[in-house]
């Protein structure tokens, strides 16, 4: 639209002079909002949310960085921590939840079977690796992880947050299907 | 041991003398015996060793596939809670029963707590369990379309 | 109105619960596992008795020790062989350390499921104090893989007694304070007793097994009825309630709790010196034959059936493990309860589902 | 240079205030110049009273011309509802109470609870939340009902705020004085359970309609003996009018006459509050959320806000009916006698608040039909024996009327 060269250019620069005078503030604001408000989804796919059960309990206690324990409704949640193993049965599942949490959404995969399939590498009923059906921010090795690697991965995770740029929120209906 | 083994062959013995033309081998160690049947007179003989010999449930349902004879072996194990003197002991009774058509009576009206055994035994091996009321698909997925997992003919994946 | 509960709800673990319901009482459960389900019994045939080990006892970290127990027994069965008695004296430790900690889960979760977060964090905390107590004889956290057929790994160190009975007695102390807040209260009372009533003649015909049946009142431990390893030299009391109710259920994971603080006791006094290993073969070759091996593991009767045909690997390996015999106990305690009490009904009776699903 | 770190960001806002500064007296002066006198019609509106429009001039130059002005705002209505007695303040003490019931909460556990969001013991942690919700997506479910799914949030906020309007914080903050508050609260709060219902309703789906019905029968069961042990005190007090209830406590708060009138009432009001053990309508283990399920985003953050805030205003009830509102030793100077009443008045309802919290952490939920024994066997009755207290207590002339 606009055809003069330096009107294109005097565009640019409020643009830039926005960008930096309200933009980058705002977006550590809001990414400063998000790394201490990360909650969980409760969803259980194998036998390592025990030791995610023992990382918010007292002795490791997730919640010193807003992590909340188990959160009911997934409609308000922000990370999905995928804990251990995904087979098939469950592996739609996975994917519905995801696709039903609001935007930013993140994913940690947690312990060797929902990395890559870990210990069950060969059974026929087990997804090698939650990755090729949600999108994932951390990994955690570990069969189980042990507690203090959940939280190096929530700090990685904040790390990663920290370097995000900031979208506002867009209003989108979805189906929902109760299965 | 002594007066232990007697109970198990005391029991092995009752049992075949019972059921003399249609036992196809029994065998017995300390606080164990396995006797082997004919699929027709399963459910009689259930019901004799639970009314008569007092195992009042079934521990277990399993089958072992055998590709070399032909045959599934579905083995119950079962043991009891109500008599002390029995509870030591754990006896299988199993059946040995063609591979490519598996079928049997279920023993879910005798012995009740079968029921999700029966149906886990089904969906691993495909031996069907004649008058069992909710034959369904218990643990493998929904859309699980290959032949049962635990068949020897199954091969894994990865190996 | 049927209600999908699970896989993804605050109220189910790894599994699915269909339920239909006439306002507030449940008239109908339908339980839907396989959510967890690995395939550990086929991979178990392609596996070497060995190598066995470290999948076999994933379905229930929870109880590591627990569910090893009795494959290895089953192993050494077939191999005609038994461990060293001091090996004996490690494996039971670390089976009652394992059945301490699967109970205190067991009420950190109960507690959830009553609505009570401080009942979900006390016992949790206090799990770390005899993770770290196994982790002494263990190695790891929780996943320890450290029975084998004809002993242990490793032996136990020289200040692991001082500690166990340190910990025993701080954990008897709290033992009394959990009685006294969480479950000597009315409103724990009302949600609890009367609620999901197992009599004992349904018990004994659905096969239920561990601290659901002995809240039933049916007086049965394999670890008494079938003395396993130095079981027969250890004096303990089995815990019976005759009531058959969520409340009973709670009352025997407390006392077995206790009795198991008393064995690891007498257990540390009565351990002999000596190796904790016998020489086997690294590659085991089992003569052709079956074995059925049994233990009471935290959440009740475990059992393996295991088919040798002499080969390296099992031939056939059945995990009989005691979550799954308690399914059926689920549909059946279910009908006619209210909405409310259907997690903890259904917890109280030690179902954990990766376990079932194997 | 992106910001990575908090001085950064503190660096940067430094900046923006000083190119601002600088550019303010080319830029805005001269559109305030113009657009404010065009403007002065609504500004007088907002303030009546001896303040002209020349005098806001005047105090764009001065600032301490200022003074009066802000003296004079807040005694208008429109300070009332919106600043002090009611929206901002009742906002401040619910993230305050968020924060004060996470801490609360993880100390009974033997946790330490929101740490580092904030340089110190996590003091931030609401507001990251805030932040966080307002940046997040609002999903609405496609067979929602679209009108009354958006409105809930604002409906339980508006619903929360009207109770504010009723509640005294000193004489002279009120925003409302009415002759018939009590009736009036109470006409109020039942309207909490309806709009429980209508979201159950608007989502469309089981779990949040499962929710909102539970929560009208539990207002079933705990309405009457709120308000039976609430007539206790307006029997007292002679007047259903909330500060006259209060100004008759000047010698004695009504808790030590009444003390069973007060426990049948922080019970109800406890269940009214939907707080644990009697947070059915929302009970985590077999509703997921209750009847906040489909909400997401800020949707949800305004409706967990308008449950706090709510909490608050009832809190201040409990303080007004029972603890004696405003009235405490003077602790200031004399000429600050109405810091001292709101002082005063703060300290008791966070004192409720915090007592309301502690069964969070000490007890289980109830179920729902032993809630409605409960209410209809026990609080009912001893909401009647209240009753009879209060009448002899009146008769034999032991408080003064």
């Amino acid at each position: 639209m606009v055809k003069s060269g330096a009107l294109a250019i005097l565009v640019g620069r409020l643009n830039d002079v926005l960008q930096y005078a309200v933009g980058e503030p705002l977006n550590y604001l809001v990414n400063w909002g998000r790394i201490y408000s990360l909650w969980p989804v409760h969803l259980e796919t194998a036998c390592c949310s025990i030791e995610f059960g023992a990382a918010s309990g007292p002795r490791y206690d997730l919640e010193r960085y807003g992590v909340l324990e188990a959160f009911g409704s997934l409609r308000q949640c922000d990370l999905l921590i995928v804990q251990g193993t995904v087979n098939r049965k469950v592996a739609p599942r996975v994917r519905m939840v995801y696709d039903q949490m609001p935007d930013p959404k993140y994913v940690i995969s947690m312990g060797a079977c929902s990395n890559t399939g870990g210990l069950y590498f060969d059974s026929y009923n087990v997804l090698k690796g939650v990755d090729s059906i949600v999108p994932v921010d951390v990994y955690i090795p570990g069969c189980p992880p042990r507690p203090e690697a959940i939280i190096q991965a929530l700090i990685m995770l904040q790390n990663k947050i920290k370097k995000q740029k900031f979208a506002p929120p867009e209003l989108k209906q979805i189906e929902t299907k109760v299965a | 041991m002594s007066a232990q083994s007697s109970l198990e062959q005391s029991l092995v013995q009752q049992l075949s003398s019972q059921f003399k033309d249609s036992v196809r081998s029994s065998s017995f160690k300390a606080k164990r015996f396995k006797i082997t049947v004919d699929e027709t007179i399963i459910l009689k003989v259930a019901e004799y060793i639970r009314d008569q010999l007092g195992f009042d449930h079934a521990a277990s349902v399993t089958g072992t596939d055998f590709p070399k004879d032909g045959v599934i072996e579905v083995v119950y194990h079962f043991t009891s809670y109500s008599k002390d003197d029995l509870r030591k002991v754990v006896g299988a009774l199993a059946v040995r029963i063609p591979r490519d058509s598996p079928k049997i009576p279920s023993l879910i009206n005798v012995w009740p707590s079968v029921e999700y055994h029966e149906r886990e035994t089904y969906e691993m091996l495909g031996v069907t369990f004649e008058g069992h009321p909710n034959l369904k698909r218990l643990l493998l997925p929904e859309d699980w379309s290959d032949i049962p997992p635990l068949r020897k003919d199954f091969t894994l994946p990865g190996r | 109105m049927t209600l999908s509960v699970g896989p993804q709800h605050p109220g189910s673990g790894h599994f699915r619960l269909i339920i239909t319901v006439d306002g507030d009482i449940i008239v109908k459960a339908e339980p839907d596992p396989g959510y967890v389900h690995r395939g550990e019994e086929k991979m178990a045939e392609v596996r070497n008795y060995i190598q066995n080990i470290p999948h076999i006892e994933r379905p229930s970290i929870i109880d590591a020790s627990g569910i090893l127990y009795p494959y290895v027994l089953a192993v050494e069965d077939l191999l005609g062989k038994s461990a060293p008695e001091r090996a004996q004296y490690i494996r039971m430790i670390m089976a009652e350390l394992n059945r301490i900690t699967s109970h205190l889960y067991f009420l950190s979760i109960f507690g959830i499921f009553l609505g009570h977060s401080t009942m979900f964090m006390w016992p949790m905390g206090d799990r770390e104090v005899f993770i770290d107590l196994s982790q002494m004889i263990g190695g790891t956290r929780i996943t320890f893989s450290h029975f084998v057929p004809g002993g242990v790994r490793s032996d136990a160190p020289d200040s692991f007694a001082d500690k166990a009975e340190k910990t025993c007695d701080y954990f008897e102390g709290r033992l009394k304070e959990y009685e006294r807040i969480f479950v000597n209260n009315p409103l724990c009372h009302q949600r609890t007793v009367g609620v999901g009533v197992l009599t004992k003649e349904d018990a004994i015909k659905l096969g239920v097994v561990g601290p659901s049946l002995r809240a039933s009142g049916v007086k049965s431990d394999t670890r008494r009825d079938e003395p396993y390893d130095a079981y027969d030299k250890v004096d303990f009391e089995v815990p019976v309630y005759s009531e058959g109710d969520s409340y009973a259920r709670l009352r025997v994971h407390f006392d077995e709790m206790r009795q198991s603080m008393s064995i690891i006791r007498q257990c540390i006094k009565q351990m002999p010196k000596g190796p904790v290993k016998q020489k086997l073969p690294p590659q085991l070759r089992p003569p052709a034959g079956e074995a059925y091996a049994r233990t009471e593991a935290a959440r009740g009767a475990m059992a393996y059936y295991i088919v040798s045909d002499g080969g390296n690997y099992p031939y056939r390996l059945k995990m009989n493990v005691a979550s799954f015999r308690n399914l059926i106990a689920i549909p059946y305690l279910l009908k006619g309860v209210h909405l409310a009490d259907m997690p903890t009904v259904y917890w109280g009776l030690d179902y954990w589902p990766v376990e079932a699903d194997k | 240079m992106p910001i990575e770190n908090f001085e950064d960001f503190i660096k940067r806002v430094l900046e923006i205030v000083f190119w601002v500064l600088v550019f303010s007296p080319l830029v805005i002066f001269p559109l305030i110049f113009i657009v404010l006198p065009s403007m002065m019609g609504l500004i007088g509106i907002m303030i009546p009273g001896p303040i002209g429009v020349n005098d806001i001039l005047a105090a764009l130059a001065d600032p301490l011309k200022s003074i009066p002005i802000m003296t004079e705002f807040m005694k208008t209505d429109f300070f009332k509802i919106a600043v002090f007695p009611g929206f901002t303040w009742a906002a401040l003490i619910a993230t305050g109470a968020i924060l004060i019931e996470r801490k609360l909460l993880a100390k009974m556990q033997l946790r330490v609870g929101p740490l580092y969001a904030g340089k110190f013991e996590g003091v931030l942690q609401p507001i990251a939340d805030l932040l966080k919700l307002i940046a997040k997506e609002i999903i609405i479910p496609r067979r929602a009902d679209k009108l009354a799914f958006w409105c809930i949030p604002f409906a339980a906020m508006a619903v929360g705020g009207a109770l504010l309007a009723i509640v005294p914080v000193s004489k002279q903050w009120v925003v409302t004085n009415l002759d018939v508050g009590l009736v009036v609260a109470f006409a109020i709060m039942s309207f909490f359970p309806i709009i429980a219902l209508v979201a159950g309703w608007a989502s469309n789906s089981k779990y949040p309609f499962l929710g909102g019905l539970r929560a009208l029968h539990q207002m079933v069961s705990y309405e009457i003996p709120l308000l039976l042990s609430a007539l206790g005190v307006a029997v007292l007090a002679g007047s259903l009018n909330l500060v006259k209830i209060v100004e008759t406590q000047s010698s004695i708060p009504f808790l030590l006459v009444q003390p069973l009138g007060a426990i049948v009432f922080f019970i109800a009001l406890m269940a009214e509050l939907e707080r644990i053990p009697f947070d059915l309508p929302e009970a985590e283990p077999e509703l997921v959320a209750g009847w906040m399920t489909e909400m997401s985003g800020m949707l949800f953050g305004v409706t967990q806000l308008a449950v706090y805030v709510k909490f608050y205003a009832l809190a201040g009830l409990f303080t007004t009916l029972y603890l004696g509102g405003w009235y405490g030793p003077q602790i200031l100077p004399p000429e600050m006698a109405e810091a001292n009443a709101v002082i005063w008045f703060t300290v008791k309802t966070l004192a409720v608040m915090v007592l309301m919290m502690v069964p969070r952490g000490t007890m289980t939920r109830i179920r729902i039909d032993l809630m409605l024994k409960a209410g209809w066997g026990r609080l009912l009755f001893l909401a009647f024996v209240n009753i009879f207290i209060a009448i002899v207590v009146v008769q034999l002339g032991i408080v003064p009327r």
